[in-house]
């Protein structure tokens, strides 16, 4: 699996991403500058957390409509892989590509802290690899988490099963208490209806080595690696076929 | 010509705004029983060139609607005065 | 327009100065010549009244590459990899508006960090406030912790550790005290702030100039009084954003090669970093004022000078790359200006217009006069140190004393202040806030790097020399806790008035007292920062050398953690229990006195014990360790048990007929160990060798703490404290925002 | 009586606006290169209730001196109306 992580001024998750995806077998990184316009050849994109453009307007307002957003877009739209975490969420709700929009924590500071997390669409190609309703450990780390949508989108998030993550309490439920900042429906990420698009506020490139507390973001990219694998040798098996 | 703008920029009345509650309450804890609702919008000015009113126009509707506010959650109004007027 | 006579008085210069300026220079130096002495010859700038003092610190060792002197302090840490870091206060302008106050703070020093190349791996903050009975004080604490949180969050540096306290005597004058640490793979030469290379371009970077915090360094040397909220404009806006992009684009530029010097304008602006940049060079700058990039119009030479205006670096390149550097910038949104060249002839040379408008030797800029004002001991120490606080009588339910002490604001649990701050980012920090020190792995090799701040004011208020010697020992004893060698310190020196001789005293007295502990636990002072004047009306804050120390873990496997980990382990005192009381947290909270004589410090005793911790550490004998500090004994235990998630039963001998002393006393030198019990008798011979008492004082078990005390080792005495381990650590979780409520 | 009030919190014209800059050079870079100059401030409204107009406007004022605004950093101004005129 090839990802590009995109570095937008300001961005401050992307080294991280990169050492994250460094200790997943099979896969490989590199960064994407915010000016460029060309992602052929990768799989995966990912958009980091951070405070791209100092977050300063609405967070993520200012970098969605960077050159690299243009790419992303179509990269997306042809099916790419594309994983935006934190800030990067923030981007991919101000670029339209999910529902929605991000406000303020409910406490209004910002919040360092391990939450647990409910999976709830084991179906994405980010999540194959968590069973069901499995509850994980993952940091967050946002001062604007507090995602919003009107009723009849979160119906229609709820219908199509693009809700991907959620705040939980220790068993499963999404009490007022296990939500870190005012999330409506507990939503901790999203996905697009194909599910090739994904926003999460967690940081999975955080949990990828017990010494720093939890390996349970490391699901996130081996589901895309594993995904992707079998993309490719489907899509062997079909060229081979035309040969 | 030379332009000066003001806009502002407002959550949706069904949104719930998390700074206004705060400083809303703030307020009561400190005694200013009297104040029953407060919202915290954005303020900006900007100063631009265009040919004439109109396009000035134009061009800062496009300007809110794009990039100054997210139509999501947010609603904008603004005014256009000529400078030097 | 006539100057008024003796008008450099108004910019700070007495009046022998101004004269020793004049002879010096062999001239009447012009107005402007004259704010430029007048900023470098500031307290804030020129050190006038620390520097001797500042002399006694030992500053090489083992692992120092860079002592003081240099924009921050630096490491070595083996495989070419260094430790940069260094302290700086900001407590003036976080008084008057403490978001940006705090905010540009931590811009400040974390601009130290990479102006020598280094990678900004982590932030502390020190922080001390006022009474929380006062409104005001919750207003600045949730400023400055914001204003810490938005710009380390945002500039993508962990903010790892450091101290949150109260005392009364801050309540008009908080004290706001930010760390930083880089790294550095000095395979190449170290980055420095010097100006050589004779035709070379000087260059300012970064954001352009305005009229922002001129004043600032003397205003940092003046007493706050109540006129300054006036005085309003001195306070600076930061731009965290620009601060990453300009770190990002610094560390690109370092590595080039192309970069012969650079330095960061911090206090005094241009005057100060070209200054500096000259005078360690031995060359002379010459700057055109008219090509200085600028926020607004109309600005003076004056104040383009002196202007503290955020997010500004100067830099000298290799003559002929100036193009190459300029493009480096640019593509990282950051401006960059040729503004002048470096010269032979030593000067410090302003043009506007063409014409010479100042011209001053820069050594002589910065060469301040030292000053070695008068001392006196205080009066009020006899009072103090002779109230007996064993005379006053203790509560008799010692669980809800322990509660009460576990919830009080300088013991409580400091989660909500360090929530806000992203910790984690840089996925290095293995041991988060929240223990005795934080601990940062450095990717790809087995080795991690610790870091801690520590300053009991109260202790140096009682008695200075001691409550300094007990600041580095704490602060060293907190690394050793988690397994690291102490490598060095770099302190903040937070004093009133110097020119008190009662002040002045009590800065002399700390100074001794710090430089007789690094020198027994041979640990050298590597940066820092002193920050005089911190008065309210004229009277002083506690005496507060805050103590910022590194430590590093050779090997990941000895990392120890401060929590109980396993059901069935035993627990150990190393160290030695005194009768001591005064100055504690407990006569405090519960008798509402700061008094007394503050705890005595062995520093052989204390060189023995963590000599002892380390090696048994290394020897594999240590499940957990938690160094005894503020609330004394039954506090660390408490805190040992909330870490791990267990309970413990504890049995203390008492020897001493006072219980609040046996389980509250912060006698030094104690540490609280935990060790699988095939491991006591190899621990106890240790301790034997290493002449440490050591002491069998419970084992971890169930959920409960339970303390029980008795006078005999074979009667199972009395249960003084009795009480679920979640109980407890509710209260402790809870206090900071019971007190904020 | 009912009053309702609009404040309108700025930077003071010497103080940076980092946040204004910031978009101030992104719009540039988006090619809305006749853009000068962008600040940005704060917009609040408030509901409240005051004795009579005259009270009102010293009820606010005072509020946004100690509240809504850092005077140390910032300037204000405001309007207030009486709800339901
Ligand atoms: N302002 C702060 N920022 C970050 N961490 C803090 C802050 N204040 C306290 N902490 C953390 O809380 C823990 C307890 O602090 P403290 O009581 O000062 O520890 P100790 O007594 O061991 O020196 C430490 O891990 C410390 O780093
Ligand atoms: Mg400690």
């Amino acid at each position: 699996m090839k990802c590009g992580v995109v570095v937008f001024p300001g961005s401050n998750c992307d080294h991280d991403c990169l050492y994250a995806l460094g200790q997943i077998p099979n896969a490989t990184a590199a960064p994407v500058w915010h000016e460029s316009t060309d992602l052929s050849g990768l799989d995966c994109v990912i958009l980091p957390g951070g405070f791209s453009y100092g977050d300063y307007l609405r967070s993520g307002s200012l970098a969605s409509h960077s050159p690299v957003m243009q790419a992303v877009r179509r990269f997306a739209a042809s099916g790419g892989f594309v994983l935006g975490v934190c800030n990067g969420w923030q981007v991919l709700l101000e670029a339209g590509m999910l529902p929605g929009a991000m406000l303020p924590n409910r406490s209004l500071k910002f919040r360092c802290r391990y939450v647990t997390l409910r999976v709830d669409n084991v179906h994405t190609p980010f999540t194959t690899q968590y069973s069901e309703g499995q509850l994980i450990q993952l940091p967050i780390a946002h001062g604007e988490g507090n995602y919003w949508i009107d009723d009849a989108g979160l119906r229609r998030l709820q219908s199509n099963g693009q809700i991907v993550f959620t705040y939980a309490d220790r068993d499963g439920t999404a009490s007022s208490e296990a939500n870190p900042n005012g999330s409506i429906a507990n939503i901790a990420g999203i996905c697009s209806p194909e599910g090739n698009i994904l926003g999460m506020m967690p940081h999975p490139e955080r949990a990828v080595e017990s010494i720093l507390g939890s390996v349970d973001g490391a699901a996130v990219f081996a589901s895309v690696q594993a995904f992707t694998q079998c993309k490719s040798r489907v899509h062997h098996a079909i060229q081979g076929g035309t040969h | 010509m030379e332009f000066t703008a003001e806009v502002y920029v407002t959550l949706k009345p069904s949104i719930l705004d998390p700074q206004g509650s705060a400083v809303g309450s703030t307020l009561s804890d400190l005694g200013y029983t009297e104040i029953h609702e407060v919202r915290v919008g954005k303020y900006l000015t900007l100063n631009f060139e265009a040919q004439d009113q109109e396009r000035a126009q134009q061009q800062l509707n496009e300007l809110c609607q794009r990039i100054l506010s997210n139509p999501v959650i947010e609603d904008y109004r603004f005014k256009v005065v000529e400078v030097g007027r | 327009m006539p100057l008024a006579t003796n008008y450099w008085q108004k910019l700070g210069l007495t009046n022998e100065e101004y004269a020793t300026i004049a002879k010096r220079l062999e001239r009447v130096p012009n107005e402007l010549e004259t704010a430029l002495f007048a900023v470098m010859w500031s307290e804030h700038c020129g050190y006038k009244h620390s520097r001797r003092q500042l002399r006694k610190f030992p500053t090489t060792g083992p692992f120092v590459l860079q002592g003081p002197g240099e924009n921050a302090g630096v490491l070595d840490i083996g495989d070419n990899q260094a430790i940069v870091m260094k302290i700086e206060s900001h407590n003036h302008p976080s008084a008057i508006e403490p978001y940006q106050g705090a905010a540009t703070g931590v811009g400040g020093i974390l601009r130290d960090i990479f102006t020598m190349g280094a990678r900004p791996i982590a932030n502390l903050n020190s922080l001390r406030f006022g009474s929380l009975q006062v409104p005001r004080t919750k207003y600045l604490l949730a400023g400055c912790v914001a204003g810490i949180a938005g710009y380390g969050n945002c500039t993508g540096v962990p903010t790892i550790g450091g101290e949150v306290q109260f005392y009364d005597c801050y309540t008009g004058n908080p004290l706001v005290n930010a760390m930083a640490v880089g790294l550095l793979d000095w395979d190449m030469p170290l980055a420095r702030g010097s100006a050589v290379g004779v035709g070379n371009p000087v260059l300012v970077v970064g954001s352009a100039t305005g009229r922002d915090g001129i004043h600032g360094a003397t205003f940092a040397s003046v007493e706050l009084t109540d006129t300054s909220e006036e005085d309003r404009p001195a306070v600076q806006v930061g731009d965290p954003f620009a601060e990453k992009l300009l770190i990002e684009a610094c560390l690109e530029a370092i590595k080039t090669g192309f970069i012969v010097g650079i330095q960061d304008m911090g206090a005094a602006g241009l005057t100060s970093s070209a200054c500096e940049m000259a005078d360690r060079g031995g060359c002379g700058i010459e700057i055109d004022l008219d090509l200085v990039p600028r926020r607004e119009k109309a600005m003076t030479p004056y104040e383009l000078m002196l202007s503290e205006s955020q997010e500004r670096m100067l830099m000298v390149a290799r003559k002929g790359t100036e193009g190459q550097v300029i493009r480096l910038f640019d593509r990282w949104g950051v401006k960059a200006t040729v503004v002048g060249h470096v010269t032979a002839d030593s000067q410090l040379r302003l043009l506007q217009q063409g014409q010479v408008i100042a011209d001053v030797p820069a050594s002589l800029l910065a060469d301040a006069p030292v000053y070695t004002p008068a001392a006196s001991r205080p009066t009020y120490l006899s009072k103090a140190q002779s109230f007996n606080p064993h005379t006053l009588p203790v509560p008799a339910d010692l669980t809800e004393l322990l509660g009460q002490l576990l919830e009080s604001p300088n013991i409580t649990s400091k989660w909500p202040v360090y929530e806000q701050y992203d910790h984690m980012v840089q996925t290095n920090t293995v041991v988060p806030p929240g223990a005795d020190a934080a601990v940062i792995r450095i990717k790809g090799t087995k080795k991690a790097v610790a870091f801690t701040t520590d300053c009991n004011p109260l202790y140096c208020y009682l008695d200075p020399w001691t409550g300094a010697a007990a600041a580095v020992a704490e602060a060293s004893r907190n690394l050793v806790c988690s397994g690291a060698k102490p490598m060095a310190i770099t302190d903040c020196l937070n004093f009133g008035n110097p020119e008190k001789p009662e002040v002045f005293w009590q800065f002399s007295q700390c100074i001794d007292g710090m430089v007789s502990a690094c020198r027994t636990l041979d640990i050298p002072v590597i940066s820092g920062n002193v920050s005089f004047y911190n008065e309210t009306n004229g009277a002083a804050v506690y005496p507060t050398p805050v103590v910022g120390m590194a430590g590093l873990i050779t090997d990941l496997n000895r990392l120890t953690p401060m929590g109980f980990q396993e059901q069935g382990d035993l627990i150990v005192l190393l160290g030695e229990t005194l009768p001591e009381l005064g100055g504690t947290q407990y006569l405090k909270v519960v008798h509402g006195l700061e008094q007394g004589t503050p705890p005595t410090i062995d520093l052989g005793k204390e060189c023995r014990l963590q000599s002892l911790i380390l090696r048994a550490i290394e020897d594999g004998l240590v499940a957990s360790a938690h160094d005894c500090s503020e609330g004394g004994l039954a506090v660390t235990i408490a805190e040992a048990c909330f870490a791990g998630g267990h309970g413990a039963t504890v049995f203390l001998l008492d020897h001493m007929e006072n219980k609040a002393a046996l389980l509250f006393g912060e006698s030094q030198s104690r540490v609280v160990i935990s060790v699988n019990e095939r491991q006591l008798a190899s621990l106890q011979r240790l301790a034997g060798a290493f002449e440490v008492p050591c002491q069998l004082i419970g084992r971890v078990s169930g959920q409960s703490l339970t303390i029980r005390v008795s006078s005999d080792p074979d009667i199972s005495g009395q249960i003084v404290v009795d009480a679920p381990i979640t109980e407890l650590k509710s209260r402790y979780d809870q206090g900071l925002l019971k007190a904020l409520a």
